[in-house]
């Protein structure tokens, strides 16, 4: 034994609560802190080591933005399993598939392990001083920095940063995020994420909103969902409908569904507000207006659904209050889609939701850690930038444009046009192939880390109305491939700390690491983050990292009044061009999102919920279309627009509107790894530049294509059997009862 | 003494005569022995009855091959591996008695094979006086006698056109 | 009408024509025998290659658990029936006619067991772990389950399989004797000297004999019957439809025999023409197995009618389904194919001048048996494609090479034993033959007696 | 082997009832003479599932289920012991996509009366005294009659040598195993084990402070994950817990092949009776008599008002 000499409480100090670091051997323990490597037996562990008993040390979800508490669970100084917080009012003890894979991105054998400077290995020094070297003298204009979502104290490092180098340029891009949404609500409702109480709402009409899947914050409102669905609440059991071309998960749980022409989602919310108003419900004159030309007939016409439909709607969202109508990705992709997203918003406030289903969010009171959210304008100004060859260094963090930007905004070649690009990069993907610089990034695993919600959950057991919460992220093991000489990987919070350091030295000379930096700006505010103030400081922060969840007393944003609704005017759909008649879809899948976890083999393996596909792309296609033009299941046809084509297995589907066809996004990369390279094709490529006309939004539906059989044939990989999604008249397989037909009152 | 045949009419007349007459040292049913190529059912007949006890094997290997079994099941099921199977009672009687029914065949047939070897008096040497001809076509009588019935012997083997005679002295 | 066999045919002849049989082979026997080794050999390489990478190599899956495998164990199952009919029914019957062909239909049963045995070896996950389904006293007193048709099957195979070894020695021994007599002094001489077990046809000997020879067939015939309808079992106890059918055992067991027989009939010409059996394998035998054999696949049609219409008539959709399937779905080539060589090939031997006709015969035995193999089949898997769990249906599943290999080589392995078995034992019952003639001749002498008598 | 021995167990076990048996008959005794029943069942309410595959996924990594692979997922070789089944109404032959779709959980129902436990020529496949159905990976032979005779066919065989295949578990997403329990070699058998690994830990506990396992103390990795909380988990012979109380409130009766309500349905039915509100669980396949332990609640959907 080399060094035996610390006691228990040197061991906090060195594990840090929760217990950072038991190695994978068993015997050597690095310390966050200082780096010091000490030999201990395996005799001697730390009190709460037992082998064959897990530890759980809390931290926070990194697989998306919804940012969910979670339990990992550790057993002799491995991560096994990620398990949901049950103190959270995000997720509260639940998770979904994706962010179970999350462990799989720790394991992930494609990790990057070491800084890269073109492609060869350099050590950490050299990469630092590579980017000390190329900032030399470049002006704060000609750096950018790329970004996905970020938030909590990264975030406010990042923002000090880029201050230190004089730049402005923090773009944060997400490629398939609410932002138009977002817009609208902000004009709407004075918010740009309000609180939906899906829980208080007896109707919820859901226009392409996959809440259940993949929008804003899936795992906080499946909970929603399973309380508006019980029988036994005073509301009663809530009712579903779902309004969108192609069926999502959440249209699949929808009481009805319907697939509506692409981009008249507006138009069939304007005839609502015209059916409800003719059903007596009282209409504001400004909205009245702007929906007095869309009757029922005319709606019927323009969007394909029946207009008894419409009045069907109208009579049950009358009948029933409070409701809750929801805007989501499919309704804002479209070149109107502002005007969609606020048509829709426009129906909260006829139906009286706002201020019932429809509330006020509280935030947290630091503004330097909520999130920048991202948007996909964010990446058109970027590479407008670009393209000038306005920048000379390029930082990305956690965002794959070179994958998903649209080929026609030819990102990847003005991406190469910036002098000196850094990835921070987890993979080698796309983004951190075209760099100079890949800097290796540690998994949320690894990493220390505060994460402040973009959807701030509604109070629970307790909590006070105005609840906030930031989440910790702590390390929960050692780092798979540690800083010895120069390589391993990093935390995003230590490369700008480091980075800060080569511009402010003195500023940030007390911090050895990000740790350090977090833990005091932590107890800095610590009476904000509920401490008093002669509370000390170990057990404060101990107990705050032990939790995971630092609840505060959050700052009330107020609905304010709404823009009026005099401009809201949707045109009629537009003629289908003879060239390319159908509409694309890009769909957003809950385990594959954009892309970023393509390379989890879980994700990859558990089928999509709706077609049962695996390891694959799919063309969805309406039953009635695909007969028109020959097309059979497993057809490999090429969809192509006037920006590109890919080719993939053509999938029959009966939950889309006959006009579209659907391809998931997130698959078919290039660069990432062994799971996810070459598996499907990569549907964001072939985008039409078609952008949305207030926000500058990248309209994700607006492509028009052409679908044409190349002759070859496969048998889709699948779930599903031969018969599809029949169940041959058996009778008890998955039963389904009408809701009058059961009593569900008094249900356990 | 062996005496060869080829014609079964002559043999038989051969075990009569012997049988009738009355020679010294000569027992027909014990001293008198027929090999022949194939089965005659008639040489038991004219040889006389002679009990064959084959079937009690049969009977005590079946019934051995039977209760061997039952009680191997049910004894492994009730006593050393009792585990719950799809709700099926742990010595279920209707399976248990597929397998006592053909431990019940097994028994019997590797008994009454046995009983075989036993009563027939096999693996067993060779006598000396045999001959090849007999697995082909001829029927052979072997008589043991004392030395001074020879003579009596080969005459009433020789009346009836005995194809060859073998003789084989003392022991 | 023709006779068996002549009846003045000298015993000497016999054992001479018989004997041959077993002296240096004729060139073509040793093609067969390296074309048969050369099959088994590439069935050997399959399983190396099944046994180092796991069972999905032979391409099965969920639901299709069993493939080829099962189907072509039930069927070499089934034709090891033949022996035990030829041997034991007819000789309890007192058909004589049996007696020239019945030794190489017993081998044929006891092989057709051996080479059915290795496919329970070749169905196995862990075939190296098959010695935990024998009932071993283990330190942990841990039995293998009996209740489950598969051991009962181990089991019955295992009593058919010694049984039927025994019953093939034992009917042997005379002939053994006759070996050890004529052949000339060598390594084989010696073989048949311990073989013979020092018989000498004395009277107590063939008394013993006697009695023994017809306990074992009295046994045999109901442990044949056992065996196939345990087989059956395996499905009819399940609970699977189209296998959970009350009369699959009595099904099983007639396509067993029709099986058997057809496989006679193909051996049956298969030697005399090889060995110039012409003496013994008579057409007239022959034709009296057509006729058997004609008969036994009108029993086998019949079941199979009952069988569907027992479900057609049922209020049991799911099993109707699944008969739809076998006769509609991706199965349906198959499923006629079977009922074509099944139920309709053997009308061919209603005509007599087919009978004896032994280029048709030949043919028509080999689609019987093809007709067979693809009965199994076709129980084995469309019950998997098509079960009660709609989900999990699946159409598309098709057998791997490796699967089909290993099923070819089982046919060389059958092909190899057999073929050292006919340089080994005598494979006409040489004694037998030489009764049947006597008898022959004995009952004509009567005859003419008694005609003479009547004049 | 005594003959009294023999005599004795033979009386003793001579039920032919599966839930009557409650096990070996000093199964789980505390010192103090207290002796616990256990009778793990499941309730899944399908008006809840989402079908969003949580469950499976979580069930991946609990239970060391390895990733097979594009090729081998084509070849039916998957290895998920719980699958998210997705129907679509039906009109004339042809999918409907107006009332959505829908999802169906199906994993291994732990039959009381299984018919994989009997067939099986090893006894690798056994019912424990708490009610599961056991896979006993050591003992497996592979014979698969077990995947022969499920009726729900969710029993997966090891067709390869998953764990040491490259891309099982590639260095190290090998460290992520779950200790708890084994990965299984090629030619064995597996299944759904109801979180097994998870309800020893619990019984354990309880074993050790002498008390009953509460309800709520054992969740399965599925049950855990489920966003809407879809899945329940408890000992039904416990009264208190939430399952044995959702089971008897929808009328499922674990040891009755026709249940009551759904007689007295098909009797009204047949009286052209309009039957009043009902309660809606069931068991799949009931009618075969396995004795399923896994409840479903059917789901609901609101018909006229849209």
């Amino acid at each position: 034994m080399i060094e035996n000499d610390f006691d228990r409480r040197d061991f906090l100090k060195v594990l840090g609560w929760g217990g950072t670091a038991v190695a994978l051997s068993g015997c050597g323990y690095t310390s966050i802190e200082d780096g010091k490597e000490t030999v201990t037996s395996y005799v001697t562990l730390p009190s709460y080591v037992v082998p064959g008993i897990s530890n759980y040390f809390n931290s926070t979800c990194a697989q998306c933005e919804a940012g969910c508490n979670i339990m990992v669970r550790v057993r002799e100084g491995r991560a096994l399993k990620s398990e949901g917080n049950a103190a959270s009012p995000i997720n509260r003890g639940k998770m979904c598939g994706l962010g179970q894979a999350g462990i799989q991105a720790h394991y992930n054998p494609d990790r990057v392990q070491t800084p890269l400077l073109n492609g060869k290995a350099v050590s950490w020094d050299q990469a630092l001083k590579e980017i000390e070297g190329k900032l030399n003298g470049v002006k704060g204009d000609e750096v950018a920095f790329i970004t996905g979502t970020m938030s909590g104290h990264a975030q406010a490092l990042l923002g000090n940063y880029m201050d230190a180098l004089g730049s402005k340029n923090h773009f944060s891009y997400e490629a398939v995020s609410p932002a138009v949404a977002r817009a609208a609500n902000k004009k709407a409702y004075g918010v740009a994420m309000p609180r939906f109480r899906i829980d208080k709402a007896k109707v919820v009409v859901s226009f392409g909103a996959d809440f259940l899947g993949a929008w804003v914050s899936p795992v906080y409102f499946s909970q929603a969902y399973a309380q508006f669905r019980k029988g036994n609440r005073p509301e009663g059991r809530g009712v579903l409908v779902q309004i969108e071309p192609k069926m999502t998960l959440t249209g699949a749980n929808a009481d009805r569904w319907l697939g509506i022409r692409p981009g008249t989602e507006g138009i069939f919310a304007l005839g609502l507000i015209n059916a409800l108003g003719a059903a007596g419900v009282k209409v504001p004159a400004d909205i009245a207006a702007a929906a007095k030309d869309y009757n029922p007939e005319r709606v019927g016409t323009d969007t394909g659904v029946a207009f008894d439909q419409i009045n069907k709607l109208a009579a049950l969202l009358k009948e029933r209050t409070p409701s809750l109508v929801l805007a989501g990705t499919a309704a804002e992709g479209y070149a109107y889609g502002s005007q969609n997203a606020m048509a829709i918003a426009m129906l909260n406030h006829v139906l009286g939701n706002v201020g019932k289903t429809v509330e006020a969010p509280a935030s947290v009171p630091f503004p330097q850690l909520a999130p920048t959210v991202g948007s996909r304008s964010a990446l058109t100004a970027l590479n407008a930038g670009l393209a000038a060859g306005k920048y000379k260094v390029v930082f990305s963090y956690g965002a794959n444009p070179v994958y998903s930007a649209p080929a026609a905004m030819k990102f990847k070649d003005n991406f190469g046009k910036a002098g000196f690009k850094v990835a921070f990069a987890q993979y080698l993907d796309e983004t951190a192939k075209a760099a100079d610089l890949v800097l290796p990034l540690d998994s949320a695993m690894e990493e220390w880390a505060t994460v402040v919600p973009e959807y701030m959950p509604a109070p629970y057991e307790g909590h006070a109305e105005n609840y906030a919460q930031v989440s910790l992220r702590q390390p929960v093991m050692e780092k798979l491939y540690p800083n010895k000489e120069g390589s391993g990987t990093r935390s995003v919070g230590d490369i700008l700390l480091a980075l800060l350091k080569q511009r402010k030295p003195e500023a940030y000379k007390g911090f050895d690491d990000f740790y350090a930096y977090l833990r005091s700006a932590v107890l800095e505010k610590k009476t904000v983050f509920g401490a008093a103030a002669k509370d000390d400081n170990d057990i404060f922060w101990n107990d705050t990292v032990g939790k995971g969840i630092v609840a505060l007393n959050g700052v009330t944003a107020k609905l304010a009044g709404r823009a009026s609704a005099s401009e809201l005017a949707l045109p009629a759909p537009a003629a289908p061009d003879a060239a390319y008649p159908l509409r694309l879809i890009p769909s957003v899948s809950a385990s594959m999102r954009d892309g970023r976890n393509a390379n989890e083999p879980w994700l990859q393996e558990s089928p999509d919920p709706l077609t049962t596909i695996v390891w694959d792309s799919w063309v969805e296609i309406h039953p009635k279309t695909a007969a028109k033009l020959g097309i059979v299941e497993g057809d490999i046809v090429d969809v192509s627009s006037k920006s590109g084509s890919i080719k993939a297995q053509a999938y029959l589907f009966p939950g889309i509107h006959p006009d579209a066809v659907s391809v998931p996004v997130g698959y078919g990369h290039e660069a990432m790894g062994r799971y996810a390279n070459g598996t499907g094709a990569n549907v964001f490529a072939m985008l039409d530049p078609v952008f949305d006309k207030e926000t500058g939004e990248l309209a994700l539906n607006e492509t028009a294509v052409k679908i044409s059989k190349t002759g070859a044939r496969v048998i889709i990989v699948k779930e599903e059997g031969p018969i599809g999604g029949s169940q041959a008249g058996r009778k008890k397989i998955a039963v389904k009862v009408s809701a009058g037909k059961v009593d569900l009152t008094k249900e356990v | 003494m062996l005496a060869l045949y080829n014609n079964f009419d002559e043999a038989e007349k051969v075990v009569s005569e012997l049988r009738s007459a009355d020679i010294k040292g000569f027992n027909a049913d014990d001293d008198l022995t027929v090999k022949s190529p194939i089965e005659h059912p008639e040489v038991e007949e004219f040889l006389g009855d002679k009990p064959v006890k084959v079937q009690w094997f049969t009977l005590v290997g079946a019934v051995m091959g039977g209760l061997l079994a039952f009680f191997l099941i049910s004894g492994s099921q009730a006593s050393f591996y009792s585990q719950m199977k799809g709700g099926k009672p742990i010595v279920p009687i209707p399976p248990n008695m597929v397998l006592t029914y053909e431990m019940f065949i097994l028994g019997g047939v590797y008994i009454t094979v046995l009983g075989f070897l036993i009563c027939a008096g096999l693996p067993a040497r060779r006598s000396p006086l045999y001959s090849a001809k007999v697995s082909e076509d001829q029927i052979g009588i072997l008589v043991k006698a004392d030395e001074s019935a020879a003579a009596t012997l080969k005459g009433i083997f020789a009346k009836h056109k005995a194809l060859e005679i073998q003789e084989e002295a003392g022991r | 009408m023709t006779k068996d066999i002549r009846e003045d045919i000298a015993w000497a002849q016999i054992n001479q024509d018989v004997m041959k049989s077993l002296e240096n082979p004729r060139k073509l026997y040793w093609v067969i025998l390296f074309a048969a080794l050369m099959v088994f050999s590439v069935g050997i390489g399959c399983e190396i290659y099944q046994y180092i990478e796991g069972m999905g190599v032979a391409n099965m899956n969920n639901p299709h658990m069993w493939g080829l495998y099962i189907a072509t164990f039930i069927f070499w199952i089934g034709m090891s029936h033949s022996g035990t009919l030829l041997s034991a029914i007819l000789h309890l019957m007192h058909a004589d006619w049996r007696k020239p062909i019945y030794r190489f239909a017993e081998a044929m049963t006891t092989f057709s067991l051996m080479t059915a045995g290795l496919f329970v070896a070749v169905h196995l996950g862990r075939v190296w772990q098959i010695y935990y389904a024998l009932p071993y006293p283990s330190e942990r007193w841990v039995w293998p389950n009996f209740q489950s048709p598969l051991l009962w099957d181990a089991m019955a195979i295992f009593t058919y399989l010694s049984s039927s070894v025994i019953f093939l020695y034992i009917g042997s021994i005379p002939d053994f004797a006759i070996a050890r007599d004529n052949i000339h002094p060598g390594w084989r001489k010696k073989l048949y000297s311990i073989l013979a077990l020092g018989w000498e046809g004395t009277d107590r000997q063939w008394r013993n004999f006697r009695v023994t020879y017809l306990t074992v067939a009295c046994f045999l015939i109901p442990l044949a019957v056992s065996v196939h309808s345990i087989v059956a079992s395996d499905f009819a106890m399940s609970q699977q439809p189209g296998w959970h059918v009350t009369s699959f055992p009595p099904y099983f067991v007639a396509g067993a025999l029709y099986s058997g027989c057809a496989a006679i009939i193909t051996l049956f010409i298969i030697l005399r023409y090889v060995f110039k059996f012409e003496e013994y394998m008579t057409l007239p035998i022959l034709k009296k197995t057509v006729r058997l054999t004609f008969a036994i696949a009108m029993v086998w049609t019949y079941l199979n009618c009952i069988e569907f219409a027992s479900v057609w008539y049922s209020h049991d959709q799911v099993a109707k389904d699944v008969l739809i399937q076998k006769a509609t779905g991706p199965y349906a080539p198959f499923w006629w194919a079977m009922i074509f060589c099944g139920s309709v090939v053997p009308f061919v031997m209603m005509f007599k001048r087919f009978q004896t006709n032994i280029p048709v015969m030949f043919a028509v035995s080999l689609l019987l048996n093809l007709g067979m193999w693809l009965e199994r089949w076709m129980i084995v898997a469309p019950t998997y494609s098509h079960g009660y769990y709609p989900w999990t249906w699946d159409h598309d599943q098709w057998p791997s090479l490796i699967q089909w290999g290993i099923v070819f080589g089982s046919f060389g392995w059958f092909t190899l034993l057999f073929m050292v078995f006919c340089k080994i034992v005598p494979s006409v019952s040489m004694y037998e033959v030489k009764e049947m003639v006597y008898h022959r001749s004995q009952a004509t002498k009567k005859k003419q007696l008694g005609i003479e008598g009547a004049h | 082997m005594s003959v009294s021995n023999l005599l004795e167990n033979w009386s003793k076990f001579r039920h032919t009832h599966p839930v009557e048996d409650k096990g070996h008959p000093d199964w789980e005794a505390y010192p103090s003479g207290l002796k616990t029943d256990i009778k793990w069942a499941m309730a899944i309410d399908l008006d809840a599932c989402t079908g969003c595959n949580a469950c499976s996924v979580a069930c991946y990594a609990e239970n060391n289920l390895p990733v097979v692979g594009k090729e081998k997922y084509a070849h039916g070789q998957e290895m998920h012991w719980m699958r998210i089944e997705r129907y679509w109404g039906e009109e004339n032959g042809e999918f409907k996509a107006e009332q959505g779709a829908q999802f169906l959980p199906m994993m291994c129902q732990h039959c009381e009366a299984a018919p994989c436990e009997t067939v099986c020529p090893v006894g690798a496949t056994n019912h424990t005294e708490d009610g599961l159905n056991s896979q006993i990976y050591n003992r497996c032979i592979g014979s698969r009659y077990c995947s022969a005779n499920c009726p729900f066919k969710v029993r997966y065989f090891n067709w390869y040598n998953y764990p040491e295949q490259e891309e099982s578990w590639p260095a190290p997403m090998h460290l992520q195993l779950n200790p708890d329990l084994t990965v299984r070699t090629k030619g064995v058998m597996e299944k759904c084990t109801f979180c097994k690994q998870r309800t020893y830990v619990a019984r354990n506990n309880a074993r050790n402070e002498e008390r009953e396992v509460a309800d709520g103390e054992v969740q399965t990795a599925c049950q855990q994950a489920c966003p809407t909380g879809a899945i329940s988990f408890g000992n039904l012979h416990d009264p208190s817990s939430k399952v044995a109380k959702q089971w008897a409130q929808q009328g499922v009766d674990i040891i009755k092949e026709v249940q009551d309500k759904d007689k007295e349905r098909e009797k009204m039915e047949h009286e052209g009776k309009e039957p009043e509100k009902m309660v809606r669980g069931y068991r799949i396949l009931e009618e075969l008599r396995p004795y399923p332990s896994v409840m479903y609640l059917e789901r609901v959907r609101e018909e006229s008002a849209v």
